[in-house]
């Protein structure tokens, strides 16, 4: 037990390191701008029709307490904190009065779901396959599957999901290309409700997909073909160990622990490419909502939504990082 | 199947006796490489013949690029390209039939293996599963090559244990928590629990410390007898060979250069290479100064015509450098490539007496 | 070693490099072709507007009457000096802290490699629109390019550090300590040229990563709009709703040729570690098998 | 007076454990001691298995680690004053070390005359090509190689009996008067160990430099040593003279470790490991 607590206090350190890392850094990019941000936002949030110069004063009050302006520097850094810890970003700008914390609650199951159903498939799809083609490496389909993922792999999310569009729009338009569910939809429909938001949910998904499963795939491929090459691997096939077997339990297994410590290391930017594929295809989540707020020139919303994902990207990387030592026995030496 | 009369059996038994259980006959094995348009061909093992008889330890020797891991991958058959067998055959007499190595399907092959040919591999880190235990180790290696399952089969293993004096509480342990001895041990536990007719050991103890080397080499010995396997024990260390096996052959750039019993080779070595090894170990006691061969082995990728020793060879005459010399009997059980050696025996018999003092 | 006659080696034996440098060789004369452009980058309404390809104009001409060929090559040459502005820049960072992460160990590698690890984890795009929104009209090409750097160069450090840490233990570099070479003849004759075959691939990867932000970023309007890039050609496309009205060569020309670039540069880089593997190294050089 | 060559006077090292919570120390290395006279040129031998801390100790003398406890001074000197760059060249050209896989210790990139060469330079200070030419090929001579044979070659194109000739011929460069060799044959071929072993006492008896020769195998130590230390997980357990001790060890571990070493002439009586119990020494 003893090596798994050295590892957990290792790990919650670095978790501790990131978050304050990333809000330092959301800290600085607010703070360190040579323009005066409340007068910025407020001819950016009144650029579209006339207010009236009371709410106009209102706001710059609220604007400059908002942005952390007022008080010492030290003062505005720990109020700056202060309200990360809570939760609170102050009401939303765009939508006022509903508090940042409501839209973001909003849209965060949206992305989550997006992002748990396309990272998982992603994953386990692409090392599966990789696994078998550095496995079996003479297999016509999964050699063909190699070239073809390679190709796409380098392809950043957003020429992906902006072609998938483009194919599934305009080209050959059998499925939604916009939206979380149908505008229409009946949502005391249980099951014809789900199937609108799987259905709707398939373009964003597979788009998802395609980008992030080459890098999986080639990843997998290479260290099996890497790990074929163990001593421990020839030793079961010089006893006669079934091949399947070899493979699952010598091969794979031996793979998957690189791979999940790779999935940590590339959620940021998978997170990144739910934002930028949510917002092809107007799904109504995190990502949507962040660029909409810029738009809108919502600061509160904008700081709210990159504080929390910075928590809740490394909160799932701490995650994965706990759930490591059930793979590899040899946690010790990590 | 044909009822024998009784003599008759005893006969064929007796047949089966005189039988080795390997026969390795004029086998090479070449590495084929292709890169950037370079071809290369290094020949690992060049027209090696031996036989290796029922109950015995059956010494290879050699140096590195001295084609000793070569042979005995192709001797399990396990090879892979570049690897290639040119030439020769690879054949084992087991109990149950004769089988040529190289004419068996992937799935004949799988069910020999274990049950008849294992495998000791140099190395008991990297030859255990990191992430698997023991136990499960045990399973997939010998579950289907014996017929107890279930509890008997643990049974088997945990008496097979003891035999080697493990605790039966390794088999809950997973590799690295093991100690190199321990490792090593566990290793040929899990070569030899199917009992095993033929037992392959690849330089088993090299990297162990000298304390625990003993105790494994006793070991392995100690379990061959209780078998009653065949083993071919392939290592650099003489030492280890004078005390471990029964015959001895000599490698030297992908040949045989010299076999005999391991006890004979020890008290006169016949070929210069040979006697050159045996005379040179340094020994606790001995004071005599010792001396290193000049030059260095040849490149297998360009042989070069003749002995392969002779650049290196104090006897070597010019019939040496035109034409390769065959392994020749000498006596019964005994068996020298060299010209030198084999044109006159006697003129070797006076350097001997500078071996021992 | 004469690199010439690697490359000349590496141009012929491996094909995913031929077709890597030709892909990439296309994508350079298409960039370099703009100085021989016969309209400025950014007048708008110098040719007719909305033409499909044609003889005149190739790749037909945008709703903002600009020909889109010429206005690509504008794109894709600053485009492509953006991706390697970024690569270098972040190319030294990473090699610093890698480098120095590698070889002093202890608690200097420890605080680096923490700090490593949380570039690598913290999700980058946020952070950029966040900038973006602070920033708004003074974001500049070249401040977005140094951001970008800043933030792009963890995950090649700890790549470059895990080869520092191992050439470190190995005894070649022992016996240069004795030797008498100091540190610097050390790092830079005995370790660089092991360390050098994977920055160049972590360059051409880094340029693939960065362009894709640029691009990004410029199609949701996020970066200096008035600087012809990739990213810029499409957002503005999408501003005159170009594929409702069917003017689709002005999405598709820029998509295939910065596809092309990514692709071209992805194999460039695989084809690499041919290169980078020692084992294949020194088979090259004529050692043992 | 003259002080001795080296004094290891009371040594440890102590490394602390790995993990945050856990401060486990482990003692590698445990108050050792030892000195060598400057007027008796010697083979010293150092013996252990794994994990006895003898490599520790090698690096400890030759300044690439420091001791935790305890001192150590060449020529009178302490190495802990050791601290600029041109201390550290003036202490290399008097201890020169040689390492255990002659394949590893030449850069496979690089041909391996430039360490030969930059030693030249930087110990001997031979500024011209022509000086330093001539100072290599004396060092290749002395380990009967010459500076044609070497010039320009690569690791790969030598033996590993060679490539170790080599690497004695670069430590000779600045004529040191002490030379750590770390299982300087364990990966060298049997027919080559032998020419490797002879040079160092050809080193100790024409050119007069002590060798500290760290090993685990007792039948070289006995061949080439004057005096050896046996260590045991970071102790000294014995002591004295190489043929002494090896001929008749006192100490338990010493004992065992005697008793372990396989001799040929178990081939000779046929006997070899039958006389052994089976029961072996479980770890």
């Amino acid at each position: 037990m003893k090596p798994y607590l050295t590892y957990l206090s290792k790990r919650l350190l670095q978790f501790a390191v990131v978050v304050f890392v990333g809000i330092n850094i959301a800290y600085v990019v607010t703070h360190s701008t040579p323009i005066n941000p409340v007068e910025q936002t407020i001819s950016a949030a009144t650029a579209y029709g006339s207010t009236s110069p009371e709410a106009i004063e209102m706001m710059r009050r609220s604007l400059s307490e908002l942005y952390g302006l007022e008080g010492s520097p030290w003062q505005q850094y720990l109020s700056f904190w202060q309200r990360v810890l809570v939760g609170d970003f102050g009401p939303s700008l765009s939508a006022f009065p509903t508090p940042v914390s409501e839209l973001i609650l909003r849209a965060l199951p949206w992305t989550v779901g997006l992002l748990l159903v396309s990272t998982l498939l992603t994953w386990f799809l692409g090392n599966l396959l990789g696994g078998l083609a550095g496995y079996y490496r003479e297999n016509r389909v999964l050699r063909a599957f190699g070239v073809v993922t390679a190709g796409l792999h380098p392809v950043p999310y957003y020429v992906v999901a902006f072609v998938m569009l483009l194919a599934f729009g305009y080209l050959w338009p059998i499925l939604p290309i916009s939206g979380g569910a149908s505008m229409a939809a009946d949502r005391t429909d249980v099951v014809g409700f789900a199937l609108d938001v799987v259905i709707h949910s398939i373009l964003p998904v597979l788009s998802l997909m395609a980008a992030g499963i080459g890098g999986w795939f080639m990843g997998m491929r290479s260290l099996v073909s890497n790990i074929v090459t163990e001593d421990y691997v020839t030793y079961a096939e010089l006893a006669g160990v079934r091949r399947g077997k070899i493979l699952r339990h010598y091969v794979m297994r031996n793979a998957i622990g690189p791979q999940v410590t790779g999935l940590a290391l590339q959620l940021g930017a998978i997170f990144n490419g739910a934002i930028i594929t949510e917002q092809v295809f107007g799904y109504p989540g995190i990502g949507s909502l962040l660029i909409s707020a810029v738009h809108a020139g919502d600061y509160s919303l904008v700081l709210g939504i990159t504080t929390i994902s910075i928590l809740g990207v490394s909160t799932m990387v701490l995650l994965i990082d706990l759930l490591y030592p059930l793979i590899d026995p040899r946690v010790e030496a990590a | 199947m044909t009822l024998l009369h009784p003599a008759a059996a005893s006969a064929a038994a007796e047949d089966d006796a005189a039988i080795p259980l390997l026969s390795v006959d004029r086998l090479k094995a070449y590495y084929r490489l292709k890169l950037f348009g370079i071809d290369r061909e290094v020949r690992a093992v060049d027209d090696v013949t031996f036989a290796i008889g029922r109950n015995e330890i059956y010494g290879l020797a050699g140096e590195s690029s001295s084609g000793k891991s070569t042979l005995i991958k192709t001797i399990a058959g396990a090879i892979r390209p570049p690897l290639a067998v040119e030439t020769g055959s690879v054949c084992f007499n087991f109990s149950d039939g004769t089988r040529d190595i190289y004419r068996l399907t992937p799935r004949e092959l799988g069910e020999i293996r274990w049950k008849r040919l294992s495998y000791i591999m140099q190395g008991s880190m990297s030859v255990l599963n990191p992430v698997r235990r023991i136990r499960h180790s045990f399973t997939d290696f010998a579950l289907p090559h014996v017929p107890e399952k279930g509890a008997a089969f643990a049974e088997r293993i945990g008496r097979h244990l003891e035999r080697l004096h493990l605790e039966r509480s390794v088999l809950d342990a997973y590799p690295h928590e093991l100690s190199g001895g321990m490792r090593q041990r566990v290793a040929i536990a899990l070569a030899t629990v199917c009992g095993p007719e033929f037992i392959i050991a690849d330089e088993p103890t090299t990297a162990l410390d000298v304390i625990v080397q003993k105790g494994v080499l006793a070991m392995l010995r100690g379990i061959q007898r209780e078998l009653g396997s065949s083993v071919l024990f392939v290592t650099h260390d003489m030492a280890v060979h004078a005390n471990l096996t029964d015959r001895l052959g000599i490698m030297y750039a992908g040949r045989l250069v010299e076999e005999g019993r391991t006890r004979d080779l020890f008290r006169q070595p016949l070929h210069p290479y040979t006697r050159h090894l045996i005379s040179s170990l340094p020994q606790i006691g001995d004071d005599t100064p010792k001396k290193g061969l000049e030059g260095s082995p040849p490149n297998l990728a360009a042989p070069l015509s003749g002995c392969r020793f002779h650049p290196r060879c104090p006897l070597a005459i010019d019939i040496c450098r035109r034409e390769a010399p065959p392994m020749v009997a000498v006596a019964p059980g005994r068996r020298v490539a060299c010209h030198v050696v084999t044109a006159s025996p006697d003129a070797v018999a006076p350097a001997m007496e500078e071996v021992r003092p | 070693m004469n690199t010439l006659k690697v490359l000349r080696d590496l141009f012929y034996y491996n094909k995913e490099f031929a077709t890597g440098l030709l892909l990439v060789l296309i994508v350079v004369a298409v960039a370099a072709s703009s100085f021989f452009s016969p309209y400025p980058p950014l007048d708008v309404y110098v040719v007719p507007p909305d033409l499909p390809p044609s003889w005149q104009h190739p790749f037909g001409t945008t709703s903002r009457g600009q020909d889109v060929f010429w206005q690509l090559t504008f794109a894709i040459r600053n485009t492509l000096l953006f991706g390697i502005v970024v690569a270098v820049i972040s190319r030294v960072i990473s090699l610093c802290v890698g480098l120095v992460s590698g070889y002093r160990g202890g608690w200097v590698d420890r605080v680096l490699m923490s700090l490593n690890d949380t570039f690598v984890v913290i999700p980058l795009f946020p952070i950029l629109v966040l900038f973006y929104f602070i920033m708004r009209d003074q974001m500049t090409w070249g401040l977005l390019a140094l951001i970008v750097a800043l933030l792009g160069w963890a995950y090649d450090a700890r790549l470059i550090r895990s080869i520092a840490m191992s050439l470190r233990t190995r005894e070649f570099t022992r016996q240069a300590v004795f030797s008498g070479m100091g540190t610097g003849r050390i790092v830079w004759q005995e370790h660089l040229p092991f360390v050098l075959p994977i920055v160049f691939s972590t360059t051409l990867n880094n340029i693939n990563w960065s362009i894709g932000i640029e691009v990004t970023l410029s199609v949701l309007g996020f970066t200096d709009i008035n600087t012809p890039t990739i990213g810029g050609m499409i957002y503005w496309a999408n501003q005159h709703t170009a594929l409702v009205s069917g003017i689709w060569w002005w999405v598709a020309f820029p998509i295939a040729l910065v596809v092309l670039l990514f692709i071209g540069l992805f194999l460039l880089a695989i084809s690499m570690n041919e290169y980078i593997d020692p084992r294949s190294r020194l088979s090259r050089l004529g050692g043992q098998a | 007076m003259k002080p001795n060559l080296l004094d290891v006077d009371n040594v440890s090292k102590t490394f602390a454990g790995r993990g945050l919570f856990s401060r486990r120390m482990k003692r590698a290395v445990r108050n050792v001691s030892f000195s060598l006279d400057a007027d008796r040129p010697e083979v010293f031998t150092i013996i252990g298995e794994s994990g006895s801390g003898k490599s520790t100790l090698a690096s400890m003398i030759l300044n690439t680690a420091r001791p935790t406890g305890g001192s150590i001074r060449f020529e009178g000197r302490d190495l802990a004053h050791i601290r600029s760059r041109r201390d550290r060249v003036a202490f290399m050209s008097r201890v020169q070390a040689i390492f255990q896989n002659p394949f590893d210790a030449f850069n496979p990139l690089k041909p391996v005359d430039r360490y030969l060469y930059t030693a030249a330079e930087v110990f001997s200070g031979c500024r011209t090509k022509e000086a330093r030419e001539t100072r290599v090929d004396d060092a290749l001579h002395k380990v009967g190689l010459s500076l044609a044979e070497v010039s320009g070659r690569f690791p790969h194109e030598m033996s590993g009996g060679q490539l170790q000739r080599i690497a004695i011929a670069r430590a000779l460069v600045s004529s040191p008067s002490l030379i750590v060799a770390d299982e300087p044959v364990s990966m060298i071929d049997a027919s080559l160990r032998m020419t490797v072993i002879n040079l160092f006492r050809m080193l100790r008896d024409d050119l007069g430099v002590s060798i500290i020769y760290i090993t685990h195998d007792l039948a070289t130590a006995y061949y080439i040593s004057d005096r050896l230390i046996i260590m045991q997980t970071g102790e000294v357990v014995e002591a004295g003279d190489a043929r002494q001790v090896l001929a008749a060890p006192r100490h338990p571990y010493s004992i065992r470790l005697r008793e372990a070493v396989l001799s040929v002439d178990g081939a000779w009586r046929g006997t070899g490991l039958d006389a052994e119990a089976i029961q072996p020494s479980l770890r």
